[in-house]
């Protein structure tokens, strides 16, 4: 029994298990692994009702074995496999980086294309959900930097549900950050008609004349609301919805920027050697005549993520975007 | 006959488990730990009074821990109902100069080396990442990243053996490391690497899991389909499985492991079997994926309970000193309530403090930035109003 | 006596090793593997004349390779000289439809699956990095990150078993893998979590290390203090010893594992000990840091020179035979040097073709941009002259 | 005994081996540990002689697994050991990747600086040297950007020695990049005094008036060569080493960057989310108003390391240096 019904309202996180049903009713190659992803259903339930549903052959609860769960997946793969793997929190995707960064990233490379690796690693990523250390951490510079890997990060319902689909056919290996501390804000999901943006373009979400603003997954609520204070105030911004961290959608971005002029990016991860960076120096590049202003970042500091009750400091909120707008329209 | 030879004839599925005190608190003789206890005067009515209060009080405050998770004054709380002799036992066990290598579960261990309570409550609450001098407590922070410690351990203790403080027969010099992690963490390849390093360099190490049945939904047979204290043995590290209900063969066995690493006879293992007795942490909800009958059934051996009936077989516990127990537990929980209700949030500028020993300028810079930033405000606010 | 326990009464510094033919070719007689041999049709004269010239045209291959990174033909050559029966061995015992999970220096195992040895050369000549289709010759790679092929062999066999191609009964049917690792990576932790995925599991892969004695500089008992066999019991998967300069002896214990995977019976662990006769690579220097009397000693285990032996007491090998193995290894060996020699470099363009399964617009546009900055060069050079 | 004379003429290598040397006769809680570092002396044979000299106690030859050496190096550190690891090639560092990030780079900032991490990392780093798959990788970035770390990349031996010191001296990590392929090319040393440039700091390594152009480590000779090339077109390039990746020293970089008005920046590793993406988007908008050209960078391509017989064309050459000159000139 597929989920897949006209346009519903989910939240993310659900959005993402309907996500992950449908692709298993279509697809018996695709497979769930992980920690706790079985009868528990996950520590956030994404897949949730899966196991009962599936059996514990296609929703496998792992050894407690990141290195193990991603290497597995690597040669279920090989094998014809579609694994779908589940990191339980973004600080916890560390063990298994020799296995992502050395063999997933590079496998299809190493055997000159015979060997595909439609293999899809799941993260909760970011903070703000007060948790204790190694839970709220933002890595995906470390995977947007390595060749190989490509990297969706869905901001609402209808691109959680769809990203992990298009996850799952993708051909290459696909990091899927979720916004975790969005997993449970409704929205509209048509699971009926695949959407016609590709799943590796950004998206202008709120058209704009004065700057724009670029973000990603946890932050786009974020940025939309600070775009709507700042027309308030009279300053009219264009939002983009990164969606595609690898490859990131640079024609959309550099558009955008040529009409504004001006540039923001905001996202959680520690700015320095961020991937507003490499963002930053591309746009800078590409639009250097037409700028006018640098590229400015909002994010975290060079800091390891703080202990829950400081990270509201460390973290983008409205105040911080609109200083930075306003740091931006002040050249 | 098959060519291919495992532990015990065939895979070994049966393991032995030490057991001082059976359910009922009975005692039964065991030749070398009771020797152990004896030497080390570790099992004097006293001591076992003092054990018995130890476990009193630290349930007391995990308790109270976990509602003022639910008052919204901590982030999470991961208690450790049901471990307490697994925890206050093997705390105990260690000398004064051993360092302690915890996971993240550990209050009882941290009750018995000195920590008080709202030390580990702080990491909980979200005001520090760890919350004492691990040198002067010797006591490494509590640790999230699963086995990630494990390694730290062996180092440790591979740096006691540059010191030339293990194996001189000097009871105060010798000094081992107790490094502990769960059942569920000994599958990750950290703890392999760190029981592959112990052996090799025989660093004075004891490796410590409380196989409390869970990780998290997953039950211990998914990472062993054997006895987890066979696990070592691949590495020719000794071991043994201990009832982790029962404080007395905890203290007996982690005791004596420390003693034969601490005299230079290299890494031990030691699997204490016990239960999580509540969810795996105030986010969780354990009857999803576990039955009430084995929550019940464990119950019926808890570690506290069986200790007082030992005591009262002994006749060496009355109602006043219960009483007397509850009533400092009681006040440790009340405390714990106004320390942690009257504590105030960190100023955030302290996230700049501490993340390198030597002067950085982009911290710096950004630390600058950040107080400019929130000085605008301040500024608004004085203006404004 | 110590409460601890470990494998075999206090820690087992001994394990049997299963020989087949001694080091003078004496045949032993053995009740299980001689059955298994037998019934695979797998040591009769005509094949182990096989073998013997497998191993011979190997050698010469691997001679060959050396010669040609001397000059200046490979970037680097890492020699399996004395592994061959380890190898040859390990490779027959699979049968086709078994995937096989190779390190950086399994030039027999590739040999037996029938891949050609300049696929293997121009890895190390640094043309690609991975010449054959895994799929096709059911051949993972060769992987050079040590251990991390391991998890890769478990998750195979998590597919077989998913497949449906295990324990059905049927031979043709029936699959497994076999995973190769040597000593040193046995202390990877990817190693370890293989193990316990593996035994969690019961997915049908066996383990085989070729404990060659070193890793690179460092001898094997760095990396365990107990025979390498044990590790893997800790997680009660079965394991034996074999020496792996006997064919016989590696033939029967690979495919009675692979019986054993395959039938659905779960993993199993086979140490192979055998010798790195040459140094590490051709970068390498063993003179720094082993005897040259452990050379010789080894030496004398000639892993060809002992199935010789063993061919000339049955009276099933002459003069003829050898000669013949000789001259095609002598042509083999040509062949290879001319292939290699005559190779071109391949046009750098092609480093674009896969990093992608599909379209990415990073790595188009750097194509590109490569295609036109090349462009450049030749328009100068046509402009120019 | 002390190697320490006046000043003398070494390779990159030897340099580092004197460093080691003089640390470990300085500071008896300095000791080294990895693969086949002891009898070998290291597979590049920076440690040649030191297992003789200091024993097996404080030369140690580990067990094979890396996450192990670096994990019981932080616990020797606690202890108040000051460990120097050998990771053997650069591209087996990602098994360690898990202490390195969540531990090493976070144990002084979780025990609220009760305890500090004196631990150097040691990576001979890049590519060039026709090796075998995982043996030329650039992994600066990944290091980069994760607070809590330091990483210096000595380009000559006098600076692989000093630094080699005050890596070891230094209360925080230190993830020390060797330039491999430059380890046998010589160069003078002085020993005896002790420089006055912070290792922290970048050097005008030549000055020049036209653009500037910002390398390091196994680069440097590369681009220095490249500036002579450009002289003799009449094109006076400043080049600076960089030195210190993290932190980077912005101060000198702006300083140069705002008189010449131009900035490339070369290195090996992938362009894509490289480190100097970072630097290019920090000096864009330290250097706004006084950038001719946008900041290019030349580096590699966002591929896997290529196999040895293409990686000319990967790695940077003077070819490409001076195309990405004219094209900053071309502004
Ligand atoms: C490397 C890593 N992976 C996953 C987690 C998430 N996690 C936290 S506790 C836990 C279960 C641990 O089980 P066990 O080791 O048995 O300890 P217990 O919770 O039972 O005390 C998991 C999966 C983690 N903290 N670290
Ligand atoms: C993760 C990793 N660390 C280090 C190396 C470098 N290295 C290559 S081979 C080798 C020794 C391997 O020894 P062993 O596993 O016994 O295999 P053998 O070379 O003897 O066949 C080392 C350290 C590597 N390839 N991968
Ligand atoms: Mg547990
Ligand atoms: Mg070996």
């Amino acid at each position: 029994m597929s989920t897949s019904t006209a346009t519903t309202t989910l939240p993310i996180a659900k959005a993402i298990t309907a996500g992950l049903r449908d692709a298993m009713t279509a697809d018996d190659k695709v497979l769930l692994m992980g920690e706790d992803i079985g009868p528990l259903g996950g520590v956030f339930r994404v897949t949730d009702g899966l196991h009962a549903e599936f059996g514990s052959q296609r929703v496998v609860d792992t050894p407690l074995a990141e290195a193990g769960i991603v290497g597995t997946a690597v040669g279920l793969a090989v094998r014809g496999y579609r694994p779908v793997v589940e990191i339980q929190f973004d600080g916890f995707v560390f063990p298994a980086f020799n296995q992502i960064t050395t063999q997933v990233a590079k496998m299809h490379n190493r055997t000159s294309g015979r060997v595909n690796m439609p293999l899809v690693i799941r993260i909760p990523h970011g903070g703000g959900i007060g948790a204790v250390e190694h839970h709220s951490e933002s890595p995906e510079t470390y995977f947007a930097h390595t060749a190989g890997l490509r990297i969706l990060a869905p901001a609402t319902s209808h691109d959680a549900y769809w990203m992990t689909r298009q996850a799952i056919e993708s051909e290459d290996p696909v990091i899927m950050l979720e916004p975790k501390r969005r997993y449970w804000v409704k929205g509209d999901v048509d699971m009926d008609h695949r959407p016609e943006l590709s799943p590796w373009q950004a998206a202008v979400v709120r058209p704009g004349t004065d700057a724009t603003v670029l973000a990603w997954g946890p932050s786009m609520p974020l940025v939309l609301e600070s775009a709507e204070a700042a027309a308030a105030e009279g300053i009219d911004l264009e939002v983009i919805d990164a969606r595609s961290l690898a490859p990131v959608d640079y024609p959309t971005i550099a558009d955008s920027v040529r009409r504004t002029g001006r540039l923001l990016i905001v996202h959680e991860a520690s700015v320095l050697g961020g991937l507003g960076g490499e963002i930053a120096a591309r746009i800078s590049e590409q639009c250097f005549y037409h700028l006018e202003a640098p590229v400015l970042r909002v994010g975290g500091y060079h800091l390891p993520y703080p202990p829950a009750r400081m990270e509201h400091a460390f973290l983008p909120d409205l105040d911080r975007v609109l200083d930075g707008v306003d740091r931006l329209l002040e050249h | 006959m098959s060519i291919f030879r495992s532990t015990i004839p065939d895979v070994a599925t049966e393991e032995p488990m030490v057991q001082l005190l059976g359910p009922d608190g009975t005692r039964t003789p065991h030749e070398q730990l009771d020797a152990v206890l004896e030497e080390a005067d570790l099992a004097t009515p006293e001591r076992l009074r003092g054990y018995y209060r130890d476990m009193v009080m630290i349930r007391a405050a995990d308790l109270e821990a976990t509602s003022l998770q639910r008052q919204g004054q901590l982030g999470l709380w991961a208690s450790a109902l049901g471990q307490e002799a697994a925890q206050i036992g093997a705390g105990h066990a260690s000398r004064e100069q051993d360092y302690l290598v915890p996971t993240y579960r550990e209050h009882g261990v941290a009750w018995a080396r000195g920590i008080e309570p709202w030390r580990l409550l702080e990491m909980f609450r979200g005001v520090s990442h760890g919350g004492w001098d691990p040198n002067e407590l010797r006591t490494h922070p509590y640790m999230i990243v699963l086995g990630s410690q494990a390694p730290h351990a062996v180092g440790y203790a591979m740096g006691l053996q540059r010191d030339g403080v293990v194996g001189t027969g000097d009871a105060e010099t010798d000094t081992a490391v107790l490094a502990l992690f769960g059942d569920g963490a000994s599958s990750e390849g950290e703890v392999s690497e760190s029981f592959t390093f112990a052996a090799s360099f025989q660093a004075p190490v004891v490796f410590y899991t409380q196989n409390n049945q869970w990780a998290i939904s997953v039950p211990t047979s998914v990472q062993s389909r054997v006895p987890l204290a066979q696990r070592s043995r691949g590495w020719g590290i000794p071991s043994v499985r201990v009832d982790g209900n029962d404080v007395l063969a905890v203290l007996g066995a982690v005791r004596s492991a420390l003693d034969s690493a601490r005299a230079g006879k290299g890494p031990v293992f030691v699997e204490s079997l016990t239960y999580r007795m509540a969810a795996h942490t105030t986010s969780d909800d354990a009857s999803r994926y576990r039955p009430a009958a084995e929550e019940q059934e464990w119950a019926e051996r808890d570690p506290i309970l069986r200790l007082r009936r030992h005591l009262e077989q002994l006749g060496e516990i009355d109602e006043a000193f219960v009483a007397r127990c509850d009533e400092e537990a009681h006040d440790l929980a009340m405390q714990l309530h106004h320390h942690i209700h009257g504590m105030e949030d960190p100023d955030p500028v302290h996230m700049f403090d501490h993340p390198y020993a030597e002067p950085h300028p982009i911290v710096d810079a950004e630390r600058e930035e950040y107080l400019a930033y929130v000085a605008q405000f301040e500024d608004e606010e004085e203006g404004g109003r």
